[in-house]
């Protein structure tokens, strides 16, 4: 029997996406994703000044808070060959760690424990077994039995209380749910724990950039000058005339605490992330054979040690992998016409050359076209166009982006701990290592890659440290301020990897102000359209072949969809080079 | 049991009367009001039973979701768990799609006019909505059915108060705030890019212990926290003074913590309590931190010229402007100087020569 | 129109327009005066040129004994707001950063707090200025719309500039908006009014001491 | 860190903003009304910028006094009896030990040390039925 289950709002993700599934004896026979909200940024970037372009496209995402700030200075000191001090590379590095570590703790958590996590059988747990169980994986301090009955009490106060809030209507039962309440119970916890951690480890932000979320960056360095002066004696009369320690943020107390943040971190990625991700999982090993995707990953590398302009010091490579093989490494050319590319077949924009042919950003336009059903609807037409997300294509091919292409990349260029982490969870979990290519693979990536990058974060604050005692404060490189002192047209390429996966902006400068801008995010990649060809994008074919035990309840479509930790709002982008905007909408 | 009130609630859980007196306490601070008012903060709290929240998310980037898991106190378990039934909100419910969507409607019509509705982000109005959908719906509908049905309305974030990022010039998809929209029912706005998450939880607070507005300015914000400049309220203020100005990111002065108006810092001309709450729990705030104010909590602030441009410089450059002026100006002058002369030569011309004699007739 | 959009059209367009009106007409006047021409003056100078020239432009400057005695309450306050009005003008920051975003030239400021003290003489000296010119019967007669319009659009940016700095009355913002406004206000009438000495006084001192040296009158 | 503690560094504050010495006429004035008219009252110490300068000027000008209490709800609450007789300073922590309120209050005793009367009333009962169980126990016993 033929059906189309229709799951819109996709929630727990950031942003608006919809899924339409057709479904056949309870398979889902082809799926199709939809980004239905567009806000136009590049659009608005047009024309404006391009050290002003980062908090612009930051706000592209207030989740992934920090990665479009990031790529956006470095597309502009790309363009314009801006060197950055290496106090201002440490600090972002620094940063971008943190939002790792932060974003992927509370996706697992708060975004995609719910799929896994019974919530209401948690009350039928012994808090007894529960803290055994929970002294049994780790040595993490709150796991008495008395704090797990604690945490019970509340949990029934709550349910009992009769108003679930954010727990209303959630698919308590279902079969798919297979935690006992034990595992439950201690996961509800750590929930809660979470909320509550993510809100200490958040401070490394504000400390160097004045708030999270959207912390403050800065074309050609970072904002937060340091104020921990070794021989700085101060200038005038009194101290109303001096500065000193407590004069910006970035002092000794600061420094003080990044550093037990930094431990914060690594103390719960070790003691709660890791081990809550090995024993959930260990009861899910059937979703090793679900949600592999397109089989194709890519990486455009970050963390690097020696600036953006040489790859090889880049703590996370770049490159590419097909059809699943590690052992060949396609490299990767940000700058060439024919390899990246983003189609529109079946997205709600026109291009002039035609709607089949793909373009590389650089030439990237966007003309505005909505041609779906005039809201409210039911259906969207999916043999036409479906989504205001485009189809990016790397040498025509679908690519997936995120933690899992980032692992199995560090894994393929032979990065140690990598190979260890994955082994140890391969043997734990005794999965075979296609078991990786999957729903459960991509989630427990993520956590690996968590692994490593908390742990590397103490490498770079120490030589921040170091550094400062060599007397070396700076954070900002004046030479290139100024606009009279760029070239009348520039244009260059900010790339990073964001937690959700590769992340691009391409902009074009012209007497100063910006010409074209154009960002190519990671869930454009992962949850783009079909393309011209009708390949898949990577969510429609991970979800292809999946079961669906009861099309009213969709949990399984929202497991594999939140495995790659969804990101609409960025996804959604439009671009517009020549100025001539194409608004032309039929409603039917 | 749904009925319970807050004090029930704490007494259940073993806090004792102390506790919630020192809760009421740290309450009417957060709140701005005068000390003695904490025997009315504790009376209306007492009395509190868990009102249904609706939030809506339209043109809006999760910031301010994001920016209200960092509130610290209260903190955003103890509001979800204990002050509100936050009965739909996209990114923390455990609900998807269909039975996302019978939430939100149960929770509208067993709660009709009672219920708050909370909107983070802009409303596209050009072509139909067909820029923001959820379920099929456009964000106008679903805003003006659910704002039927609301005691009170919470716009957070610059863009739903003001429009915000959407909204900023050219405006392509037609965005629009809360407040062009529904006009018929009380509305707060919170701005801010994200708003400070004390401010939010702070105006929460306010409504749900007294059930009203608090005291709004101009713009429709509470004046508790956005009656003040960044400026007033700033640490570097005292270098203002003296004028002693950072002249970049890193210099001396940028070290020693001294003014950043050269720099472009839009303090002077933003209300929002960044410099007395700080963010993040105190840890810090953009001054502090060494990037100027941006003016996020200003409607239309990412069209006010530049954040790094100092407050006093134009907007736009005005040197085509002058250099025609220029131009105009010397051609008039001289063509107004050729019409002299040539009126003056002829009125030499004119000139009749004049004798004795012709004076003696 | 909210005070931010004021302040935003203020610095925007009201500005783009103010400088276009200031220049247009300021260049106009200066050539119309220049392309007026005169004769040349065939006779041998008598005294060297130009030197006098400059002299003239100094000498005229101090007051004569005469005028000290006279009204020296009118030589205080004059001196007063000049040099006042230049000191808030070129040497407060925030103007020194707007003349910077136009012509490139930037120069170190004074304290706000010591500028707020100028600002504060300066207004006092336009207020006993205007007291002076309403209260003594020649000046009275003499004084036309243009006099109180010129005094007008000095005072008010000051008075703004103050109040903007002290919140005093009005929203920050607003004052800032109405601050700015003001300062276009002067420059909109600056060539049309008596204003425009600030330009044509020294150019006509020079003048005037050149021709009488040549024609051999001590300066 | 001892990496840290080897950078020399000049503690010094920008300047305060004044507000300290309002804060002290307050409370003057405060107290002069408890001892004439017996009102207690107090002051929000979030409600001004106080910079650290003007901390340390409370502090040093209010002195320590005799007596230092420390309530267990909700996360601690520190109290402590400053140099002047009827002048209290009250800290609010959570359970994170981040501060959440910070009063000065002008009291014959703080208001939070007083047991609550229905809090007394739930004590005696919960005493009463304690005895009665011992009783029982004894009688069994």
């Amino acid at each position: 029997m033929n059906q189309r289950v229709v799951v819109d709002p996709i929630t727990r993700i950031e942003g608006h996406l919809r899924i339409e599934a057709e479904t056949e004896g309870g398979i889902i026979t082809q799926a199709s994703s939809s980004g239905t909200m567009v806000r136009g940024i590049e659009i608005i970037l047009r024309g404006r000044d391009p050290r002003d372009a980062w908090a612009f496209a930051q706000r592209i995402c207030g989740v992934c808070t920090l990665v479009h700030g990031i790529a956006s200075v470095r597309a502009v000191e790309n363009a314009l060959n801006y060197p950055i001090p290496p106090n201002a590379q440490l600090i972002r590095n620094l940063m971008i760690a943190a939002q790792y570590v932060h974003d992927h703790v509370m996706h697992f958590y708060h975004l995609h424990a719910l799929d896994w996590v019974d919530v209401v059988s948690a009350l039928k747990a012994d808090p007894k077994a529960t803290s055994e169980l929970a002294q049994s994986i780790s040595n993490y301090s709150k796991s008495s039995p008395g704090y797990f009955a604690d945490m019970q009490k509340k949990l029934k106060d709550f349910v009992e209380g009769g108003q679930l809030g954010i727990f209303t209507n959630g698919y308590w039962g279902h079969p798919a749910y297979k935690l006992p309440p034990e595992a439950n119970l201690m996961a509800v916890a750590h929930y809660l724990e979470a909320l509550s951690w993510q809100r200490e480890v958040a401070k490394l932000h504000a400390i160097f950039g004045g708030k999270n979320p959207h912390p403050n960056f800065l074309v050609g360095g970072v904002p937060c000058a340091i104020s921990v002066h070794p021989d700085h004696p101060g200038r005038g009369k009194g101290p109303h005339f001096r500065g000193g320690a407590g004069a910006t943020a970035v002092d000794l107390t600061g420094l003080q605490k990044v550093k037990d943040i930094i431990g914060q971190m690594r103390d719960f990625v070790d003691q709660v992330y890791v081990p809550d991700t090995l024993a959930i999982a260990s009861f899910y090993k059937d979703w090793t054979q679900y949600g592999e995707g397109v089989g194709n990953f890519m990486t455009f590398g970050d963390f690097p040690a020696n600036g953006m302009d040489d790859p090889s010091s880049f703590m996370i490579p770049s490159g590419v992998i097909l059809n699943r093989d590690l052992s060949t490494i396609h490299e990767l050319d940000m700058n060439a016409a024919d390899q990246i590319q983003e189609y529109v077949a079946h997205s709600w924009y026109d291009y002039s050359v035609g709607k089949e042919q793909g373009l590389h950003p650089y030439d990237g336009e966007t003309n505005l076209n909505y041609t779906g059903p005039k809201p409210p609807y039911e259906h969207l037409d999916v043999d036409q166009s479906y989504s205001w997300l485009k189809s990016p294509r790397w040498k025509g091919k679908p690519m997936e982006v995120g933690p899992l292409a980032r692992v199995l990349m560090l894994h393929a260029r032979g990065h140690e701990q990598t190979q260890e982490l994955v082994g140890m969870t391969l043997r734990t979990l005794d999965i075979p290592v296609q078991g990786l290519f999957s729903t459960l693979g991509r989630t427990a990536a993520r956590t690996l890659e968590t692994k490593i990058i908390v742990d590397a974060m103490s490498g770079w604050y120490n030589q921040l440290i170091a550094n400062i005692k060599a007397g070396d404060l700076r954070t900002f490189n004046e030479t290139l301020w100024e606009p009279s002192s760029w070239p009348q047209q520039a244009k260059g390429v900010g790339y990073m990897e964001a937690p959700r996966g590769a992340l691009g902006h391409w902009i074009v400068i012209k007497d100063g102000k910006i010409d074209n801008y154009q960002a190519v995010v990671p869930s454009t990649w992962n949850a783009g359209p079909r393309d011209p060809q009708g390949q898949d994008g990577p969510y429609e074919a991970a979800l292809k072949g999946q079961p669906l035990h009861d099309p009213k309840q969709p949990i399984e479509i929202l497991r594999t969809i939140h495995s790659f930790d969804p990101c609409i709002a960025c996804a959604v982008h439009v671009t517009d080079p020549e100025g001539e905007e194409l608004v032309k909408v039929k409603v039917r | 049991m749904a009925d319970e009130t807050l004090l029930e609630i704490l007494k259940r859980r073993g806090i004792s009367r102390r506790g919630f007196l020192k809760f009421c306490a740290a309450t009417t601070s957060l709140l701005a009001l005068p000390p003695s008012m904490a025997v009315a903060v504790a009376d209306s709290l007492g009395r509190l039973k868990r009102p249904a929240v609706i939030w809506l998310s339209f043109q809006e980037c999760t910031g301010c979701t994001e920016s209200l898991t960092r509130a610290h106190s209260p903190s955003i378990e103890s509001l979800i768990f204990d002050a509100i039934s936050l009965d739909y909100h996209h990114t923390l419910q455990a609900a998807s799609g269909h039975a996302a969507e019978e939430a939100r409607e149960h929770s509208m019509k067993a709660d009709w006019g009672k219920y708050l509705l909370i909107v983070d982000g802009s409303i596209p109005l050009k072509d139909g909505g067909a820029y923001s959908t959820i379920a099929g719906i456009s964000n106008l509908q679903m805003l003006q059915e659910a704002a039927a049905g609301a005691a009170a309305i919470v716009a957070i974030g610059t863009c739903a108060a003001f429009g915000g990022l959407p909204h900023a010039q050219p405006n392509p998809t037609g965005a629009v705030a809360v407040s062009d929209i529904i006009k018929d029912k009380p509305i707060i706005n919170v701005p801010g890019c994200p708003p400070v998450p004390a401010v939010m939880v702070g105006v929460l607070a306010h409504y749900l212990t007294f059930g009203s507005l608090p005291d709004l300015d101009d713009l429709g914000r509470p004046r508790a926290f956005y009656g003040e400049s960044i400026h007033d309220r700033c640490y570097r203020r005292p270098f203002y003074d003296q004028g002693k100005f950072a002249k970049t990111f890193d210099d001396a002065g940028a070290r020693d913590g001294w003014c950043l108006f050269e720099l472009g810092c839009k303090g002077p001309t933003t209300h929002n309590a960044c410099a007395t709450t700080k963010w993040n729990g105190g840890t810090s705030w953009p001054v502090q931190s060494g990037h100027g104010c941006i003016g996020c909590s200003e409607p239309d602030f990412w069209d006010a010229g530049g954040f790094y441009k100092a407050l006093s410089t134009p907007v736009d450059s005005v040197t085509g402007a002058a250099a025609a002026a220029v131009a105009v100006g010397a051609a008039a002058g001289v063509a107004i100087g050729i019409a002299n002369r040539q009126r003056k030569a002829q009125a030499r011309a004119e000139h009749q020569t004049v004798t004795i004699e012709d004076l003696e007739k | 129109m909210s005070a931010m959009e004021l302040l935003l059209w203020a610095r925007g367009p009201g500005l783009g327009i103010a400088v276009a009106i200031f220049l247009f007409g300021m260049t106009l006047r200066l050539f119309e005066i220049y392309s007026l021409g005169r004769k040349t003056d065939l006779a041998a100078p008598r005294s060297p040129t130009p030197g006098s020239g400059w002299r003239t432009v100094f000498s005229r400057s101090l007051p004569y004994q005469g005028t000290w005695h006279r009204s020296g309450l009118t030589v205080i306050t004059g001196f007063v707001f000049h040099i006042g009005l230049f000191i808030v003008l070129l040497f407060l920051l925030p103007h020194i950063k707007l003349i910077h975003s136009l012509t490139g030239l930037s120069w170190p400021a004074l304290p706000t707090s010591l500028v707020d003290l100028v600002t504060v003489l300066t207004l006092i000296a336009l207020l006993v200025v205007l007291v002076h010119r309403l209260m003594d019967p020649v000046k009275r007669l003499l004084s036309g719309f243009g006099d109180y319009l010129a005094w007008a659009v000095t005072f008010l940016p000051l008075l703004t500039g103050y109040m903007a700095y002290h919140h005093l009355l009005l929203d920050y913002t607003l004052l800032l908006a109405l601050h700015i406004l003001s300062a276009e206000l002067l420059l909109v009438v600056f060539p049309f009014t008596k204003l425009t000495h600030t330009f044509t006084l020294f150019i006509a001192r020079w003048y005037n001491g050149d021709i009488a040296a040549r024609k051999g009158v001590a300066s | 860190m001892s990496s840290l503690k080897d950078i020399g560094v000049h503690v010094v504050h920008v300047g305060g903003n004044g507000n300290a010495r309002a804060v002290l006429r307050e409370v003057e004035n405060l107290l002069q009304k408890l001892v004439e008219k017996g009102e207690e009252s107090s002051i929000d110490l979030s409600g001004l910028p106080l910079s650290a300068e003007d901390y340390d000027l409370l502090e040093e000008t209010l002195g320590e006094g005799e007596v230092v209490a420390e309530v267990h709800s909700l996360g601690p609450t520190r109290i402590h009896e400053t140099g002047v007789p009827g002048v209290w300073w009250v800290t609010h922590y959570n359970d994170e030990d981040e501060v959440l309120a910070e009063f000065i209050e002008v009291a014959w005793c703080p208001e939070i040390l007083l047991a609550p009367e229905d809090d007394v009333k739930d004590g005696l009962e919960a005493l009463r039925a304690r005895l009665f169980e011992l009783k029982q126990e004894s009688n069994h016993g």
